[in-house]
Parts: structure tokens; C-alpha cells; sequence
């Protein structure tokens, strides 16, 4: 039973650094974003089986929510941008 | 009544008035400020009387509930603080053209000032992290408060790079709190073991605030966050943040990590304060703007303190001691008087110029002589000349360095003190040209006085009467 | 706190504090600015009036100031700090009068005279210093007040000038302090006595004293210009000429000298400081800078260059002085510390009434100028010929004094040195005298600015150097009178020999 | 940064890794035994919660907790000192609507229910403040450009509140000699609910204005009192 | 005690993530999740460390942990809505 456990706490650790060097590595900014809210959510679920579920619910509400909104919001502008600059080389090609 | 929580209270309350009102915030700020330099003062006072204060915000006391605490130090630096913020404030309520005055500006100044009384007051580790933040944000918000795309996208920089800085505090502070389970200051250096655990967190609490103190070579981030905020706000951050930083790298050196500082670490930050004052003061010297040169000069500035550590670990307890830490903070203060008052004045001069490139300045600088008075007179406490009061700190620190014999320091200081002369006068020789003469010393009181008080304050005061710092900083009190 | 330990700081006071207002009256309110010159400059005359008396007499005034704990500021009124004190309080009155009259219609007056004041205000505290902190105070104090007095035209050349003067002085500052910390670091408060504080105790450390002397000597003698670190003296001749007065003959230069003899006599103490054989290095770099500066100023055609050379020459007349070990030689050397000062201000207030009556120059432009100035050119000469040692001008009584004091001491390589400076004078000087009384007028001078009326240039320019000049003569011929230079440089000597 | 300077980063940040794991092991090894849960535990009766997290919270380090809220309004104010907000998204489809409509009175609920029960049970003040928050968001989302946020002058009182009603009760107690933040014992039930509610309150309406993220248009008294 | 070494250990290694991916990356949003993440590996440490097995668990820790998940958020915030302001002055940049 302890064995499962155990097994069972390194596939959570497991997964949580996945999503982390995941949302670390991304390129794109919406989903590294995503990722991140992943993250977030994932370490609530960590620390709820750490006994912390105060802790737990304001990761998932704080640091994950609102937190990943914000992001969220950042990252939305910055991919409309970047595909508006490369619309923009686009056209200026196109006029070259 | 709690002459402690007072000095964090008064100023909180004040703005929170300030930002529930914006059309009063510049009576109410004003007001707050006058009020808080009163409970500030009250703290050094009874500083002075009593040698050391604490108080049990909560009741519940150390380890399980918080502490404050005020030591000489400490209340000399509050003092500080009061004066300069004070005289800051009055500065900010003309600098401002009613126009364009930044409704948050009295709110953020004012959680700045709780932010820096409650460092300053800080018994428990913890606590300091969440004033730190504290700190950073409203200092990184108050940088960005003119809008200019410099000025934000440097307090940008210093933000992220002070949350670098306190993340990594964290993370000492967890490894403290998981070896001996308590974050009570004291408590902390009472069950402080030498070894790795205490080593690591150490290297990691100082190197989070080193970060946050501009320490050679974590210093990158200072010149343009200093140096494109408005002037009150670059004040504020020269004269008051940086130093809110090093006073914990101090503090955690010399009552809590005291085993851990051994002549090697202590001679490490030695030799990054040596290279701090030389290369600052050659950037400084290098700079085309004068704000750019005073933030480069505050580099150097820290640099000096950092020189001391190295002095104070071979100097045993006793008076010899004493004098180089009254030394120390004689020059801490020295500088943010006269930072701040060079930053005011620079203010003025980029105010009345519209920009502050030094080759350009010369008809300026004539025509607002008080102005540029206070820009010789903080010049030469940053030189270190008589009488101010660094002439006397780096008096006492290179006596010290003779007697312990780590003479080498002296080779730095002097580097230090002459490369400063040649960017101060480089300021100061363009006051003298051939424009018509002005006619009165002083056009603007509302913003000139504050600024040349302050600058007078570190020649004048510091240097001829600070006889009360070694009282105030005396164990069991001056009276 | 009795009167007697107020003295001091009023002597400071009384030229600290109408400076400080002086910075704050109106440009156009002259009045306010004269009266406030003059009544500082009166008051701090009567004080030093005071202080000679009580010297003599054996009186002690010291003001202390505790900067901090073991950190003294002290004013101390010894009888050599009462020689300077008295040399610089009444030439400061003078060359006031002078400079109101020279800078009459010139701007930033109000700057000027700030400055001035606090200039002779360090002065007075370095005379005044009653130990090597307090000296390092003024003396870096000293530098800052006349920055601004020789950027003060704002010209370019101006400002260049100020530039290597402070580059000079700030390196000499930074010499000067690092030796008094390590002498403080190494005995502790280091007090000015009479004889020298340092004892045979101290011989232990003999390696360390003589680095802190070479270190102390060549701090001191950047101000006192001596070769090679008076590069900045001829480059700051563009100050406006009261300034140049100021700069050569009471304040900086002065300093410089007047430093070295307190480190001689009073820190080292002659003794201590021949046998560690200190005196014959000072002693070298004097000589050299006398014959140096003489030979320089032979091949200047600028009328203040030539004056400015001459100076490096003289004033290292004070240092040999202090070189030569014996009372006599002492003497001889302390009373060229005023004997110099009043001569080469009489030089410098003619060169200015030159410049500003007839815009002369150049010495080559002062053919006949005796003829159209004659008042002013009869002082000029007078302060010449001193210079050159031609008796009854004072002048004469230190060159005779430092050559009794090495004969006495026998150093006879010093009667050479003098010998030669002294034809070297004259090779420099008598020719301007033959220019300026006996060769013709020329049709038109340079650039006359004021015309002949009753006197030949304005009274305020006119009387300073009357002054000077009338002072030159009568510290010869009446050097035997009481409380004369030559008597108070004798009772300086008893003392520091403790005869 | 250079290819190579980052492998370089890396490999530094790798061994730091392994030493920062090795003092953890020295850090955990030498156990002060229960470090502060004992203390906490034996001292929650005279706390006035039974949820410890909130004692710690909200009593003992309460002060903590002020210092916290008042970095959040920091950042609040920071933001509106950049200038006005920018103009939301275009209206969301029917269906966002009509799922705010429901969502968005659940979340208040919710928040309430935390904000009551964080006394006993976890939740609390900051949790309660965030569903507050979020309710914001998704009325924002939803197309609603000022995220149901009152005026100006409201939104800033709100704002305000949590931090001033905190300091207020501190020096309220400092007034009445318990010394600051020391609540009395009959009281300290009430003042914790008293001081949550606010919090929740100035929480949940910081969050919000953060995600609307600028100046709020000024209200027309706020003009006419300039 | 190995339960507490495993999961602070995993937050030690979130740190250095973070910090390295601070390091190495550039724009602002990624630099943000870098420091979130490196906070979170902190705060993962001092929940690992109050567990106590059967016990029940350390509030204290829980409430330091509590208070740094509201301070980052506001840091968020704040240079979130820095970045923004940046862009607006330049839309390119």
C-alpha cells in the first residue's frame, strides 16, 4: 500500500516537473501560458495530497487563475502582434 | 503607546487615505508625511533613551507570532529615512506641475515609507521578505510614474530582477525555517550551527538582497531605473531603497550569521565593494547625463559600505569596533542625504533645462545658483571631502585598515575619491561660463530649499556633529 | 565655555559667516556686499589684534570640536599660527578693498566674494589647525573655496586652469590624507607641539615615519608648488588679480609652505626629522625649486607668468628654512613666509592695475608705464627689489637670516643657492624696471580703459598696493622693532627650539 | 545569450541544483522536531478560529497579512498609474453570456461560503477574494468592459478597504492598550470576520481592476471636486 | 522524512528551473512564468517540509506559502501591466 503511494507521489512529482520544463521551454506564449495554468492547477493537486488544501485552493484560484488570466491576456496581444508583424513583413514584401 | 507599530501605522493609514482620495491625495500625502517623520522621530528617540525597543505586533510573541524591533541601527536609519522623505515629499508638492501630477504618486510614496520603516523594524525573517516585496513594488511603481518608455521599461527590469532577489532570499529563509524551525531573528542566531546548511542559506539570503542592494556585480540594473525616474522617486531609490537592502545584508552579517563570517567571506565582499567604487566611480565619471552619473555614483557609494565588512571582521568587540560601525553608518547616511539631494537638484535642473546632458547645462546651472550650490555641496560629501560626513567615515575606515593592516583598501578608496572629484567638478566646472549673472540665490523655494538642505545636512551636520550617531548606536543607549 | 576658547572660532567665524550671506545678497545691492566685506574683514583684524597680545603673553586659546569619538577639530593659537593668522587677516582686508575696486563692473560679483571669504576663512583654519585633522580639513577646504575663484571669468582658458589646479591639489589632498591616517593610525591623535610630537618612541617604526613624511611633504608641497608639482600655478594665472594675489601670497601657496613647517617642526620636530635625514631631502627639493622657478621665470614674456615663476621660486624659500636645522635658519625661513606675502601682493595688485588701467600684459609692453603710472610702478619696484634682497627691503632681512642659519649650520651649498637665486632675481626683474621707467612711452598703450584724471588709475586699485609696498619697506627697515615680523619669527624660533 | 553561455548556465544551475538538494538533507536531518505546529496547535483555542491556517494568518502573524494586502494595493495602484485601461474584447457570443450569467452569481456564492467557513474549514479570506476576482474576469470575458466593477471613486474605496479596516483594527487595539494587532479575547472572533470581510472585499476588487488593468474612467464628481 | 526530501526536492529543482529559464529566456511573459515557477518551487519546499505524516500538517509554513501566492500574483500584475504599457509605446518592440 505504502509502495503504491509511493509510486503514486513520484507520477505527481513526475508530472509536475513535465508541465514545468514544458511551460518553461514553449516557444509560443499562449501555450506556454496554458502550460503554465496546467502547472499551476497540477500543484494544487500536489498539495492538497500535502495536507495544505488552504494552500491548494488559493493556487488554483490565485496563482493559477487570475494569475494565468493575466498571462493569458499577455499572451493573446502578444500573438495577435506577432502575427500582425508578420503580416506586416508580408504585405511589405509583397510591395517589394 | 507602541512608538513601533506607530511608524509603520501612521504612514499605512496615510496612504490609504491618499489612494481613497485622489483629489486630496497631495493634502493628505502631505500631511501623512509630517506625521510619519513625527512617529519615526519618536522611534529614534527612544532608541536614544532606552538603546533598544521591541514590540509583539499580535501579542503572541517570538517564535510563534512576529516582532519588531529597533537597535541603533536601526534608528538611525528610520531618522534618516523621516528627513529625507520628509524634505522629498515637500520637494514633490512643487515639483509636480498640476497638470501632470501623477495621481498615485502620494499613495505609492507612502506605502514606500511603510515599506522602508518595516524593514527597518523587522525581527523575523519572513516579515522582511513581504516588506521587501513591498518595497520593490511600490519603488518599481514609482519609477515608471513619469510614463516615459525608458523610465518603464527600467523599473520593468528592476522589478523582475528585486523578485529574482527576494525568491532567492525565500528559499534561504525555507532552508532556515526547515533546520531550526523558527524565523524570529534572534531565535535564528541563537540555534545557528555552523555548517552547510547555514552556510547555503546565508550565501543564498545575501545574495537574493545583494541583488536587490546593487552590490558589484549585481549592480546592472541600477543606472537606468535610477536614473530615468522622476527626480523625488530617483531620490527615494538612491538614498532609501538601495540602502533599506544593504541594511539587511548588515544586519543578517553581524546578528545572525555572525559564526558564519569568516575572514574569506567578509574579504569577498571587501574585494566587490573595491571594484564597485572604482569601477561606479569611473562609469559615473563616463556618464553624459547627470542623472546617469548620480545613479552610477551610488554604485561606488555602496561599494564604500561593502569595504567596511572586511575591517569589522578582523577588528575584535570593543571600542575600535563600535567606531567602525558608527563609521559605516555615518557614511550610509551621509550618502542618502546627499544623493538625495543631488537627485532634487538634478530634478530641477533637467526641470528648468529640459534635459540634464552634463556638456549642456552650463547656462542653466548659472542661472539657479542655490540649485547648483546643492550640487557642490552633495558632490563633495560623494567626494568625501571635509567637512562632510563620509570625510569622517572614510577617515575612520582607512585608520582601521592601517591598524588591521589590510592597507590595500586604502588604494581603492583613494581611486574612489579621486575619480569621484573628477566627475563631480566635471558637473561643477560648467556652472562657470560667461551668461549674465542671475540675480537672486534662489527662485523656487519650495523645491530648491528641500534640496539644499538635504545636501547641507550631509556636509554641515554629518560632518561637524555626529557626535549623537555613536550615542544613539551604543548598546544600552545615549542617556 | 570662557572667552578664551571662542577666540580662535570667531577669528574662523568672522570671514565664515558674512560669506555665507554675502552668497545670498543681490547682484546689483553693492552696499550690502561691502558692508558685509569690510565689517567681516575690520572685525576679524581686531580679533587677531586680540590674540597677538595674548599670544605674546602666553595666553592659550584652543576651541575643540568633537567631530567624533577620538576625532578632534582644534583651533589652537600658538605664536606660528598667530604669524599666519596676522599675515592673512590683514591682507585679506586689502586685497578686499582691491578686489571691490577691480571687479567693479564685472558679473557674478556676489559669487565672488562668497568664495572669497571662505577662501581666507580656511585660510585662517589651517593657520589655526591645532592638529594634523584639523589641518587636512582646511587644507582640502581651501581647495574647494578657490575652484571657483579661478574658474571664475567662465573663458575657456579659465576653466582649464581650474581644471589642472584641481587635478594638482586633489592628488596633493589625497597624498597629504593618506599620510596623516597612517601617522594617526600608527601613534594615535596627532596634536601640532612645539618641538614635535613624535618622541624617540617612535623611532621603532623608523621605516613608516619616513614613507609618511615623503608622503606628507609631497601632499603639502603641491600647494606650496614645489618642482615638480607646481605645474598648476602658472596655468591658474588666469584668475582675475586679486585672486592671483590671493592664491600666491595668503592662501594656497602659503598653505602649502606653512604646512610644511608645522610637519617639520611641530608633528616630526626638527630634530627627529634631521636625524632620520628627512631635512636634507626637503632641503634638495627646495633648493632645486628655487634655482627651477628662477631660471623658468627669466624666459617669460607674460608679466603674471613671470610673477608666477617667481613665486615657486620664493615661496620654497620657507621650505629651505625649514631644512636647515638651527634657530637662525628657522628664522630666516618663517619671516619670508610674510616677507614674500606682502612683497609678491604688491607685485601682483601693480601687474592688476597694468592689466586694468592700461591693459598691459606683457613685459615687453611696459616701456615708460612708470611715466603714465608712476605710483604704481614706484611700488612694483619696491616689491622687486625686495624680491631681490636689496637692503633695507624686507626681503633682504630673510635672504640675510637664511644665510647666518647656514653658515651657522654649516651648510654652505645654501650660500651658493642663494647667491644664485638672488643674481637670478635681479636678471628678472631689474630689466622690467629699466623698461618701465627709462625707456620711451609708446604712442598708444594697449588698451586703455581708465584715463588719467587726478590719480592715475581708481583709488581702490591705487591704495593696496601703496599699502603693500609701504609694509615691504617698513618690515625692513623697523625689523627690530617689537611684534615686527623678524621679532615675532624670533620668538617662534625660541620656542620651537625651546630656548 | 549565446548558444554555448547557456549551456553553460545550465551546467552551473545543474551542479547548484545537486548542492542546494544535499543541504536540504542536511536541513532536514537535523529536525528541530515539530519546528512551530505544536506551538500553533496548543495556542489555537486562544485564537478564535479552529482553522490554524487562518490563525497563523490572521492572528498570529497577522501583521504579516496587513503588509500583504497592502502589496496588493501597491500593485493596484501601479497599474492605474500607467493610464487608462484599454478597451476590452469585442462582446462575447450568447452562450459566453448567458454562462456568465449563472457563473458569475455561483462565484460570489462560493466566496461567500469560503469567506464564513475559513474560520473551521479550509478557505478563507484570499481564496474567498479570488473567486470574487474571478467572477470579474469572466463578467470581463463576457464582454462587460468594466468586469461589474463599480466607479471610480467606489472601485477605490473598495480597494482600499481590506488594508484600512486591518490597520485600522491594530491601531484600534494599540488605542485601547491590547498593543497593535492584539485582539481582545471577546472579540477576536468577530474582529477576524470583520477584518476577512473587508479583506475579501478589497480582494476581490483588486484582482479584477488588475485584470481590467488601468485607470478606471473617472467618475463625474471626481471631476467636478478638481 | 523521505516523502518530505522527495517533494521538497522537486520544489528545489522547480527553483533552479526557473532561474535558469530566467537566465536564458528573453520576452517578459516568459521571464514571468520563469519567476512564478521558481516561486512555486519555494513555496512546494515549505508545504514539503510541514508535512508530518500521520501528524497533522504545519500551518505556519501553509500561511508563509498563503501569502507569497498573493505577493507573486500582485509582482505578476504589476509587470504585466508595465510590459503593457511598453508595447503600447512601441508597438514593434
Amino acid at each position: 500500500m505504502t509502495h503504491l503511494l509511493f509510486v503514486f507521489d513520484l507520477v505527481l512529482l513526475a508530472t509536475l516537473l513535465g508541465l514545468a520544463v514544458a511551460a518553461l521551454t514553449s516557444p509560443d506564449p499562449r501555450r506556454a501560458v496554458m502550460l503554465f495554468i496546467a502547472f499551476g492547477l497540477w500543484l494544487a493537486l500536489v498539495w492538497a495530497r500535502l495536507k495544505a488544501p488552504d494552500v491548494a485552493l488559493a493556487e488554483a484560484a490565485i496563482g493559477a487563475g487570475l494569475g494565468g488570466a493575466l498571462m493569458l491576456a499577455a499572451a493573446r496581444r502578444a500573438a495577435r502582434r506577432g502575427t500582425d508583424r508578420l503580416k506586416g513583413r508580408k504585405s511589405g514584401a509583397d510591395q517589394a | 503607546m507602541d512608538s513601533l507599530a506607530l511608524a509603520i501605522g501612521v504612514p499605512l493609514i496615510a496612504a490609504l487615505a491618499a489612494a481613497a482620495f485622489p483629489a486630496r491625495a497631495q493634502a493628505l500625502g502631505l500631511a501623512g508625511a509630517l506625521a510619519t517623520t513625527v512617529a519615526s522621530l519618536q522611534v529614534t528617540a527612544l532608541v536614544w533613551q532606552q538603546g533598544s525597543l521591541r514590540s509583539e505586533p499580535g501579542g503572541w510573541g517570538a517564535p510563534l507570532g512576529l516582532a519588531l524591533q529597533a537597535d541603533g541601527l536601526s534608528a538611525a536609519l528610520i531618522a534618516m529615512t523621516a528627513l529625507v522623505a520628509l524634505a522629498t515629499a515637500i520637494y514633490a508638492s512643487g515639483y509636480f506641475r498640476p497638470g501632470n501630477r501623477p495621481r498615485e504618486f502620494w499613495p505609492l510614496w507612502l506605502l514606500l515609507w511603510t515599506a522602508l520603516n518595516g524593514t527597518f523594524l523587522a525581527a523575523d525573517l519572513f516579515n522582511l521578505y513581504v516588506n521587501m516585496e513591498l518595497l520593490g513594488l511600490a519603488a518599481a511603481a514609482l519609477g515608471a510614474l513619469g510614463g516615459q518608455p525608458a523610465a518603464v521599461a527600467a523599473s520593468l527590469r528592476y522589478l523582475l530582477i528585486g523578485l529574482l532577489g527576494s525568491m532567492t532570499y525565500l528559499l534561504g529563509v525555507a532552508l532556515v525555517y526547515t533546520a531550526y524551525g523558527t524565523l524570529d531573528m534572534d531565535l535564528v542566531a541563537a540555534a545557528l550551527r555552523p555548517g552547510p546548511v547555514a552556510g547555503t542559506a546565508m550565501v543564498l539570503m545575501t545574495g537574493g538582497l545583494a541583488l536587490k542592494a546593487a552590490l558589484f556585480p549585481l549592480h546592472f540594473w541600477l543606472p537606468p531605473a535610477h536614473a530615468n525616474a522622476t527626480a523625488p522617486v530617483s531620490a527615494a531609490l538612491s538614498a532609501l531603497v538601495v540602502k533599506a537592502a544593504f541594511y539587511l545584508v548588515l544586519r543578517l552579517w553581524l546578528d545572525v550569521f555572525t559564526p558564519l563570517v569568516t575572514p574569506a567571506a567578509a574579504h569577498l565582499i571587501g574585494l566587490l565593494g573595491a571594484a564597485a567604487v572604482v569601477w561606479g566611480s569611473w562609469r559615473a565619471l563616463r556618464a553624459e547625463r547627470l542623472k546617469l552619473l548620480a545613479a552610477y555614483s551610488t554604485v561606488a557609494q555602496i561599494g564604500y559600505l561593502c569595504l567596511f565588512f572586511p575591517l569589522l571582521q578582523a577588528t575584535p568587540p570593543g571600542t575600535a569596533r563600535e567606531d567602525l560601525l558608527a563609521a559605516l553608518v555615518l557614511m550610509a547616511l551621509t550618502h542618502g542625504f546627499a544623493k538625495s539631494g543631488l537627485f532634487l537638484a538634478a530634478g530641477l535642473v533637467q526641470q528648468s533645462a529640459g534635459h540634464d546632458r552634463i556638456k549642456e547645462l552650463g547656462g542653466t546651472a548659472q542661472h539657479l545658483p542655490a540649485t547648483t550650490f546643492s550640487i557642490a555641496l552633495a558632490g563633495t560629501a560623494l567626494i568625501g571631502l571635509p567637512p562632510s560626513g563620509s570625510f569622517i567615515g572614510k577617515w575612520l575606515l582607512m585608520t582601521s585598515a592601517v591598524q588591521t593592516g589590510q592597507w590595500w583598501w586604502i588604494a581603492a578608496v583613494m581611486t574612489g575619491t579621486l575619480l569621484a572629484a573628477a566627475y563631480v567638478f566635471r558637473v561643477l566646472g560648467q556652472a562657470f561660463n560667461l551668461e549674465p549673472t542671475p540675480r537672486r540665490f534662489l527662485t523656487q523655494g519650495r523645491t530648491e530649499l528641500p534640496a539644499l538642505l538635504l545636501a547641507l545636512t550631509s556636509v554641515a551636520v554629518l560632518g561637524l556633529a555626529a557626535r549623537p550617531l555613536w550615542q544613539l548606536l551604543q548598546p544600552g543607549g545615549a542617556a | 565655555m570662557s572667552l578664551d576658547s571662542l577666540l580662535p572660532a570667531s577669528i574662523l567665524l568672522s570671514s565664515l559667516l558674512p560669506g555665507a550671506f554675502i552668497f545670498l545678497v543681490p547682484e546689483e545691492n553693492h552696499l550690502l556686499r561691502g558692508v558685509l566685506n569690510m565689517s567681516g574683514a575690520l572685525l576679524k583684524l581686531l580679533l587677531v589684534g586680540v590674540m597677538i597680545w595674548g599670544v605674546f603673553h602666553g595666553h592659550v586659546y584652543e576651541t575643540r570640536l568633537t567631530l567624533a569619538p577620538g576625532l578632534d577639530l582644534v583651533l589652537h593659537a600658538d605664536a606660528l599660527s598667530v604669524l599666519f593668522v596676522t599675515l592673512s587677516s590683514v591682507l585679506w582686508l586689502v586685497t578686499t578693498i582691491y578686489a571691490i575696486g577691480y571687479l567693479e563692473h564685472s558679473p557674478n560679483r556676489s559669487r565672488f566674494f562668497g568664495f572669497f571669504s571662505l577662501c581666507v576663512s580656511a585660510t585662517v583654519g589651517i593657520a589655526l589647525a591645532g592638529n594634523l585633522l584639523s589641518f587636512v580639513i582646511f587644507y582640502e577646504i581651501l581647495t574647494l573655496a578657490t575652484y571657483p575663484l579661478v574658474a571664475h571669468r567662465g573663458t575657456p582658458e579659465a576653466t582649464r586652469g581650474a581644471r589642472v589646479y584641481l587635478a594638482y591639489t586633489m592628488a596633493g589632498g589625497a597624498l597629504l590624507l593618506v599620510g596623516a591616517v597612517w601617522l594617526r593610525a600608527l601613534t594615535g591623535p596627532v596634536d601640532f607641539v612645539q618641538g614635535g610630537m613624535l618622541t624617540g618612541l617612535h623611532l621603532e617604526h623608523q621605516g613608516q615615519l619616513i614613507a609618511i613624511f615623503l608622503l606628507l611633504i609631497a601632499g603639502l608641497g603641491v600647494k606650496a608648488a614645489l618642482v615638480p608639482l607646481h605645474g598648476w600655478l602658472p596655468q591658474s594665472m588666469v584668475a582675475p588679480a586679486p585672486v592671483s594675489s590671493l592664491l600666491h601670497a595668503v592662501a594656497v601657496v602659503k598653505a602649502g609652505a606653512f604646512g610644511i613647517v608645522r610637519v617639520v617642526y611641530d608633528v616630526y620636530g626638527v630634530q627627529l626629522a634631521a636625524s632620520l635625514g628627512l631635512l636634507s631631502v626637503l632641503g634638495i627639493l627646495a633648493s632645486g625649486t628655487i634655482l627651477y622657478g628662477s631660471i623658468k621665470a627669466l624666459s617669460q614674456d607674460g608679466l603674471k607668468k613671470r610673477l608666477a615663476y617667481s613665486t615657486v621660486s620664493q615661496v620654497s624659500y620657507i621650505a629651505l628654512g625649514a631644512s636647515i636645522l638651527g634657530p637662525v635658519a628657522t628664522i630666516g625661513g618663517l619671516v619670508h613666509l610674510v616677507h614674500q606675502g606682502i612683497m609678491k601682493i604688491t607685485l601682483f595688485f601693480c601687474a592688476g592695475n597694468y592689466a586694468e588701467t592700461l591693459g598691459i600684459h606683457r613685459v615687453s609692453e611696459m616701456n615708460g608705464v612708470g611715466r603714465r603710472m608712476p605710483w604704481t610702478t614706484l611700488a612694483f619696484s619696491v616689491g622687486a627689489l625686495g624680491m631681490i634682497g636689496i637692503p633695507p627691503i624686507a626681503g633682504f632681512v630673510s635672504k640675510w637670516y637664511l644665510g647666518l642659519g647656514a653658515v651657522a649650520a654649516e651648510a654652505h651649498w645654501v650660500l651658493l643657492i642663494l647667491a644664485a637665486s638672488s643674481l637670478l632675481n635681479a636678471a628678472y626683474f631689474l630689466p622690467i624696471l629699466y623698461r618701465a621707467w627709462f625707456c620711451p612711452t609708446p604712442e598708444t598703450w594697449p588698451e586703455e580703459q581708465i584715463p588719467p584724471r587726478r590719480l592715475e588709475t581708481s583709488g581702490a586699485l591705487l591704495w593696496p598696493p601703496l599699502i603693500t609696498a609701504a609694509f615691504c619697506l617698513l618690515a625692513g627697515l623697523l625689523a627690530a622693532a617689537p611684534f615686527s615680523p623678524l621679532e615675532w619669527a624670533e620668538l617662534i624660533a625660541r620656542r620651537e627650539y625651546g630656548l | 545569450m549565446s548558444r554555448r553561455a547557456s549551456l553553460a548556465v545550465s551546467l552551473l544551475l545543474g551542479l547548484l541544483t545537486l548542492l542546494l538538494l544535499w543541504v536540504f538533507a542536511q536541513a532536514l536531518a537535523q529536525q528541530p522536531g515539530p519546528r512551530l505546529a505544536e506551538l500553533a496547535a496548543t495556542e489555537l483555542p486562544r485564537s478564535a478560529v479552529s482553522n490554524p491556517v487562518t490563525a497563523v494568518l490572521l492572528n498570529y502573524r497577522a501583521y504579516d497579512t496587513l503588509l500583504e494586502l497592502a502589496v496588493l494595493l501597491a500593485a493596484l495602484l501601479g497599474i492605474w498609474s500607467l493610464g487608462a485601461a484599454s478597451p476590452g474584447y469585442q462582446p462575447a457570443g450568447p452562450a459566453l453570456e448567458v454562462m456568465a450569467d449563472w457563473v458569475v452569481p455561483l462565484l460570489i456564492l462560493t466566496g461567500g461560503y469560503l469567506l464564513w467557513v475559513g474560520a473551521h474549514a479550509p478557505g478563507g479570506a484570499f481564496q474567498a477574494g479570488a473567486l470574487l476576482g474571478a467572477a470579474g474576469v469572466i463578467l470581463r470575458l463576457a464582454g462587460h468592459q468594466r468586469a461589474g466593477l463599480p466607479s471610480e471613486s467606489s472601485q477605490r474605496l473598495l480597494a482600499v478597504s481590506g488594508t484600512a479596516v486591518f490597520a485600522a483594527v491594530g491601531l484600534a487595539t494599540l488605542a485601547f492598550g491590547a498593543g497593535f494587532l492584539t485582539y481582545p479575547p471577546d472579540w477576536a472572533k468577530w474582529l477576524i470576520l470583520l477584518i476577512e470581510t473587508a479583506a475579501t472585499l478589497a480582494i476581490g476588487t483588486t484582482l479584477a481592476a488588475a485584470y481590467v488593468g488601468g485607470q478606471p474612467p473617472e467618475n463625474p464628481e471626481g471631476v467636478r471636486s478638481r | 522524512m523521505t516523502a518530505q526530501f522527495l517533494f521538497g526536492g522537486a520544489g528545489l529543482v522547480l527553483f533552479a528551473l526557473g532561474i535558469w529559464s530566467f537566465l536564458v529566456h528573453e520576452p517578459l511573459l516568459r521571464k514571468l512564468i520563469a519567476l512564478n515557477i521558481m516561486g512555486s518551487g519555494v513555496f512546494h519546499l515549505l508545504i514539503a517540509t510541514a508535512e508530518r505524516g500521520d501528524l497533522p500538517p504545519d500551518p505556519v509554513p501553509h500561511a508563509l506559502v498563503l501569502t507569497g501566492i498573493v505577493v507573486a500574483v500582485s509582482a505578476t500584475a504589476l509587470a504585466l501591466a508595465l510590459g503593457r504599457r511598453l508595447e503600447e509605446e512601441d508597438p514593434d518592440g
